[in-house]
């Protein structure tokens, strides 16, 4: 608070105040439940209590067979489940030792990507929601909305799409397909800038962002962050990189950070990733090449014994599937590395010595999805 | 009865009940209630003598400003251990005394002053907007007295800046 | 990973044809190869043979990914060094495989990647139901909630934890959901009906 | 007859009578003012709003009304029963009782003291003991937190508030309500551009002391859920609610009738612009015309009868007031109202304009910009104002030029202010 003369603050300190911010609270972004103790409206200390929306997804996906499972992790990260099923199909494809064709991984590489665009910009109107600005949720719905009709059209489900298979596409791209997504991409750029004419030089959202939440890069690193909220702490490292997957070895594309870890440079990071996928979509769209659609990987799934670990970039960060195969139809151990959960942790590090809005404005930039902190 | 005198006796009578109630409850939220309707119904009277711009002032300052404070500060610490607290053991029979003592003086003095105290009937209609009488008062009769004020007033500000700032 | 060997024809067509499959015949796509797993040596682990000899066991490489099983006696050493020395300074997972049955019944997984290197290992630790684990938070700070939920889901203890509780599930609850001897019949239908006021159990 | 005319010439009566209209239409200007928020916000969205409940959802307010008179009243256990009652009581009762002094038009007014704006302040700032016994009595930390926030920000930016007013009283003279508007009539020119900067504070003042955006701390419903409102349900919220859109009301009333010349036209001595006293027809005849128009093209289905029956109503009601308004006596009594009502609306929309653009500030930065920008820079204003008058009476230099000199040497303070701020 510094010179601040807020009197609260000042006089509360006496006692502090346990407030328990969430299960329901609407900008905890779910159900997480956040035990602040305050002084005055200053944190001292936070303690997350996470669970409420465990289901055991980890435990179901040791009866189910490799295939059966597969909608499954849809429901993890539901804002996106595109990234969720590319990262699945993916791990299981690595254990199985196939590979998907070219179309399919350029197929997967434009939805995932749309995917990523579509949950960043839930990201970006809700975190500016918590932030008083209403405005921006609802233009970042409209465009999300576009998203959506693409893969509605593709597979018939809008949220938990379940778009891709074990060794490649059910489906072959609707007509128009391509139209569509360069329909979107050619409005979207625009759009991208209305957000931030909106937001950007906005002097309230500034020092509402700015010197928030800071979290430096070793900090950023021992505490296992990964995508947006790493690279936003300066450290440039994204898994489409580090370790290609799907078709991104094929396009360019910058990896955004920030240098001062703080919230505004993970918004900054945000909106550049946004361009930056449109800027993959658009190479991929005009190079999908033709041919089949799935691997040959028979109808019963029996992997060879054996342990995979497969992490791609989705959304949120690195968000990983380590698979352990017994060799029968069912995995022995799958276990999700989810990147909230991880993210998750960091919030009582980055809020402390900050004020209550400062924490609802921390846990909009870590952009977390509690489905999958849960599972 | 006139309906002046009416609302004039209504509102005295609140202002005393609600003056009681203020020291009498226990909780002291609710005695800052009583008193900001005290604070109210004397402002009223003032209306009522055509002191509108001391009315005005007495809910400015007084309810609008201090007793926001003293809830402020009321809601801060701890009302349980206040109410629980009897803080009237010891000096009850003191203060009662004290009191008695008061009203005695009282008495006395409005007893021997009630031929003077009589105030000659008032104007029908205000000779002049009270608010420029204040300030004229205030700014050419008594420039010194006000200036001397405002700067013991600015001093004390400044003490407690001063202090709530080395804590 | 593409084999030509074994080419057959396409079975099942794409449900929805595009106009452009048709044009040209698809390629069969090739038959997976299993995967076998080899045992690796190289650089990294001899070096780690030569510091911790006996504590470093089976060293394999499956699916292009390394893997060292290590003792749990300088498990923590290990991984001091690893962190330190070798630069793998993120933890990217940890979490736990059940063998029931086995004599160690767990395996505890760690993900280790090295920013520098770009690379990836995975250390194995074997432990038996009643060895407790040191704790590696004081290394990577990642390591709190993923040993609570370690702990919570394996039961799985972790000696010099700074917060040892369960994390996902509520505190009262009973029994470890991981555990292959666990399942749905087994929960605690106690907890669920003192604190949920239902029926559970199916 | 003549007994009723008796009654209703006594001044009480009549009285009650003003309080009465005056009541009655703040209620649906609040009413509709909630209603055309969601609109407007709508439309700055990209959505449509209300559109079920009548044309264009116009019985919106009456169906959401209806809705919080119905809706099962909760007090929270261990909430102060009395207190929990009595706040919203007085929050709405402070907002709406301070209309009684505002001037809608030159001879309607429910009273004119001679310290007016005296009493409009002092009994606006009643409300906030509303706002903090809520928040007190709901015994729950986030009302709590809020009533907090209120406090301390509407004690803090009512000083900015009253500091801005006083500029105006000082180029006025006198501090009735109606005398500040002739004042700016015989002056033959609005506040607003002899003290710009006062004008600015109070615009931003107001803002905060009615709690919206960008400065809608208190009911942060992303950080307090809602505030110092967040255990009120039904019909008590209704009056917190009402009695926060009043305050918009009010405080725009203020705004307008202190620097923007209150009930009188735009330029009210330059003759040639009289033809703006037909305003109001050209209002009305335009939201008429519109209705029919949309009458027409509105779907003629069974089920869009009742909305086509009240939107050629609406639309007929509009035209027969434009007609009405041709008759002159009519336009004339009019004008006052419109323009007044019509420079509030302007100040109303641009509330909900800024709610839909502006994020939110933190509170350290809401005080920090009440107690080191707009305290220091609204005490510099005044006493630069005072400079100027003095000039001008003392020098005989010209009133306009010495107070636009004294604007210009503020507006040098604030950008300093603004550069050490940042």
């Amino acid at each position: 608070m510094g010179q601040t003369p807020s009197v609260s603050t000042t006089i509360l300190g006496a006692d502090e105040v346990i407030l328990n911010m969430g299960p329901q609270h609407p900008s905890t972004h779910g159900v997480l439940r956040v035990k602040l103790k305050l002084d005055g409206e200053k944190v001292i200390s936070s303690e997350c209590i996470i669970g409420y929306l465990h289901r055991g997804v980890e435990k179901i996906g040791e009866t189910r067979t490799y295939a059966q499972f597969a909608p499954y992790v849809d429901r993890t990260d539901y804002v996106a489940a595109v990234s969720n099923g590319l990262g699945y199909c993916e791990a299981v494809e690595k254990l199985l030792g196939a590979e998907a064709p070219p179309r399919a991984r350029w197929v997967r590489t434009i939805l995932t990507e749309l995917q990523r665009i579509a949950s960043h910009l839930l990201w970006l109107g809700t975190h500016a929601l918590d932030i008083g600005a209403m405005t921006p949720v609802f233009y970042c719905f409209r465009e999300r909305e576009e998203i959506l009709k693409i893969f509605e059209k593709y597979c018939g489900a809008r949220l938990t799409t379940h778009a891709f298979r074990i060794g490649g596409l059910l489906y072959e791209t609707y007509d128009g397909f391509e139209e569509d997504v360069k329909k979107f991409c050619h409005d979207f750029l625009s759009r991208v800038d209305e957000y931030e004419e909106l937001l950007t030089e906005n002097r309230i959202w500034i020092q509402r962002t700015r010197g928030v939440g800071i979290l430096t890069a070793d900090d950023a690193i021992a505490m296992g962050a990964s995508g947006p909220v790493l690279r936003g702490s300066g450290v440039k490292w994204d898994i489409r990189r580090a370790f290609p997957y799907a078709a991104y070895d094929q396009f360019e594309f910058d990896i955004p950070v920030g240098e001062n870890g703080d919230t505004y440079d993970r918004y900054l990071v945000r909106m550049q990733e946004m361009r930056q996928s449109h800027r993959i979509v658009l190479q991929a769209i005009d190079s999908i090449p033709s041919g089949p659609i799935a691997a040959r990987i028979g109808k019963v799934l029996k992997p060879p014994p054996g342990e995979v670990y497969h992490s791609i970039e989705a959304p949120k960060g690195e968000l990983g599937y380590y698979i352990v195969s017994d060799g029968s139809t069912q995995p022995y151990r799958l276990r999700i590395r989810p990147p909230s959960f991880v993210n998750l942790q960091v919030l009582d590090q980055m809020i402390r010595g900050l004020l209550i809005a400062d924490v609802v404005a921390v846990i909009g930039t870590l952009d977390i999805v509690l489905g999958e902190v849960d599972r | 009865m006139t309906f002046y005198e009416v609302t004039f006796y209504v509102l005295a009578v609140v202002a005393l009940l609600s003056a009681i109630l203020v020291i009498t409850c226990r909780n002291p939220v609710h005695s800052a209630i009583f008193l900001v309707l005290t604070l109210l119904s004397v402002a009223l009277i003032f209306l009522q003598l055509q002191a509108e711009f001391m009315a005005a002032v007495q809910i400015i300052v007084y309810i609008g400003g201090i007793m926001v404070l003293f809830l402020f500060v009321i809601m801060l610490v701890n009302l349980d251990v206040a109410v629980r607290q009897a803080p009237y053991n010891r000096q009850r029979w003191i203060a009662g005394f004290a009191a008695l003592v008061l009203l005695a003086e009282f008495t006395l003095f409005i007893y021997q002053g009630r031929d003077w105290a009589k105030l000659p009937p008032a104007a029908a209609e205000a000779v002049q907007p009270n608010t420029e009488l204040i300030g004229r008062a205030l700014f050419q009769n008594y420039i010194l007295p006000f200036e001397v004020a405002s700067l013991l007033l600015l001093v004390a500000m400044v003490g407690a800046v001063l202090m709530a700032k080395q804590r | 990973m593409a084999d030509e060997q074994q080419k057959k024809p396409e079975q099942k067509p794409a449900p929805t044809p595009a106009g452009e499959q048709k044009a040209a015949p698809p390629k069969p796509p090739a038959r997976p190869v299993p995967p076998k797993p080899e045992p690796l040596d190289n650089e990294l682990i001899r070096r780690l043979r030569a510091r911790f000899s006996e504590a470093i066991g089976e060293a394999t490489l499956d699916r292009k990914q390394a893997i060292v099983v290590v003792q749990p006696s300088r498990f923590l050493d290990v991984c001091d060094y690893l962190r330190t020395e070798e630069k793998f300074d993120f933890l990217t997972d940890l979490t736990a495989v059940d063998w029931y049955g086995r004599e160690k019944r767990f395996d505890l997984i760690l993900n280790l990647y090295s920013f520098s290197h770009n690379q990836r290992l995975r250390l194995k630790v074997p432990l038996g139901e009643d060895t407790h684990c040191p704790s590696v938070t004081g290394l990577w700070g990642t390591a709190n909630w993923l040993e609570r939920e370690c702990f919570d889901m394996f039961g799985i203890v972790f000696d010099g934890h700074p917060d040892l509780r369960r994390i996902l599930l509520p505190d009262g609850w009973k029994g470890h959901p991981l555990r292959k001897d666990y399942d749905i019949l087994q929960q605690d239908v106690a907890w669920v009906k003192e604190n949920l006021g239902i029926e559970s159990g199916q | 007859m003549t007994t009723l005319l008796e009654i209703l010439d006594q001044p009480l009566v009549l009285a009650l009578i003003r309080v009465l209209i005056v009541f009655t239409a703040l209620s649906l200007i609040v009413a509709y003012l909630v209603y055309a928020e969601r609109k407007i916000l709508a439309h700055i969205q990209v959505r449509l709003g209300p559109m079920r409940v009548g044309p264009h959802g116009l019985l919106q307010p009456i169906a959401d009304g209806l809705k919080l008179l119905l809706k099962e009243d909760i007090i929270p256990e261990g909430a102060d029963r009395a207190v929990f009652w009595l706040a919203p009581a007085i929050t709405v009762l402070a907002s709406f009782t301070a209309f009684s002094l505002i001037p809608f038009a030159d001879n309607f007014y429910v009273t004119d003291v001679n310290v007016g704006l005296l009493f409009v302040i002092a009994i606006s700032s009643l409300g906030v003991l509303g706002i903090i016994l809520g928040g007190w009595a709901s015994n729950s930390h986030y009302p709590l937190l809020g009533a907090l926030r209120s406090t301390a920000q509407l004690v803090s930016y009512e000083v900015a508030l009253s500091f801005a007013l006083i500029s105006a009283i000082l180029l006025a003279g006198t501090l009735s309500m109606n005398g500040i508007v002739k004042a700016q009539l015989q002056q033959g020119v609005w506040f607003a551009f002899m003290q710009p900067v006062a004008f600015f504070i109070l615009f931003v003042a107001a803002i905060a002391e009615t709690n919206r955006n960008p400065f809608d701390l208190p009911e942060a419903e992303s950080e307090l859920v809602a505030g110092f409102h967040t255990e009120y349900s039904g019909f008590r919220f209704s009056l917190f609610f009402l009695a926060e859109y009043a305050a918009m009301v009010l405080v725009s009333s203020i705004a307008v009738t202190l620097f923007l010349g209150g009930w009188l036209r735009p330029f009210p001595n330059v003759e040639w612009l009289g033809f703006l006293r037909f305003a109001p027809v050209v209002v009305f005849g335009a939201a008429g015309t519109w209705c029919f128009l949309r009458f027409f093209r509105f779907p003629t289905g069974r089920e869009w009868f009742w909305q086509r029956l009240m939107l050629f109503a609406l639309g007929a009601g509009a035209a027969a007031a434009a007609l009405g308004l041709l008759y002159p006596p009519v336009l004339v009594a009019s004008q006052g109202a419109f323009w007044f009502l019509a420079k509030v609306f302007l100040f109303l929309y641009a509330f909900i304009w800024f709610r839909g653009t502006f994020p939110r500030y933190r509170f350290d930065q809401l005080m920090r910009l009440g107690w080191h920008f707009m305290i220091p820079l609204a005490i510099v204003n005044v006493i630069f104002c005072g400079v100027g008058l003095v000039l001008s009476w003392e020098l005989g230099w010209n009133r306009s030029l010495s107070l636009l000199l004294a604007s210009g040497a503020t507006l040098l303070v604030a950008a300093w202010l603004a550069r050490e701020r940042s």
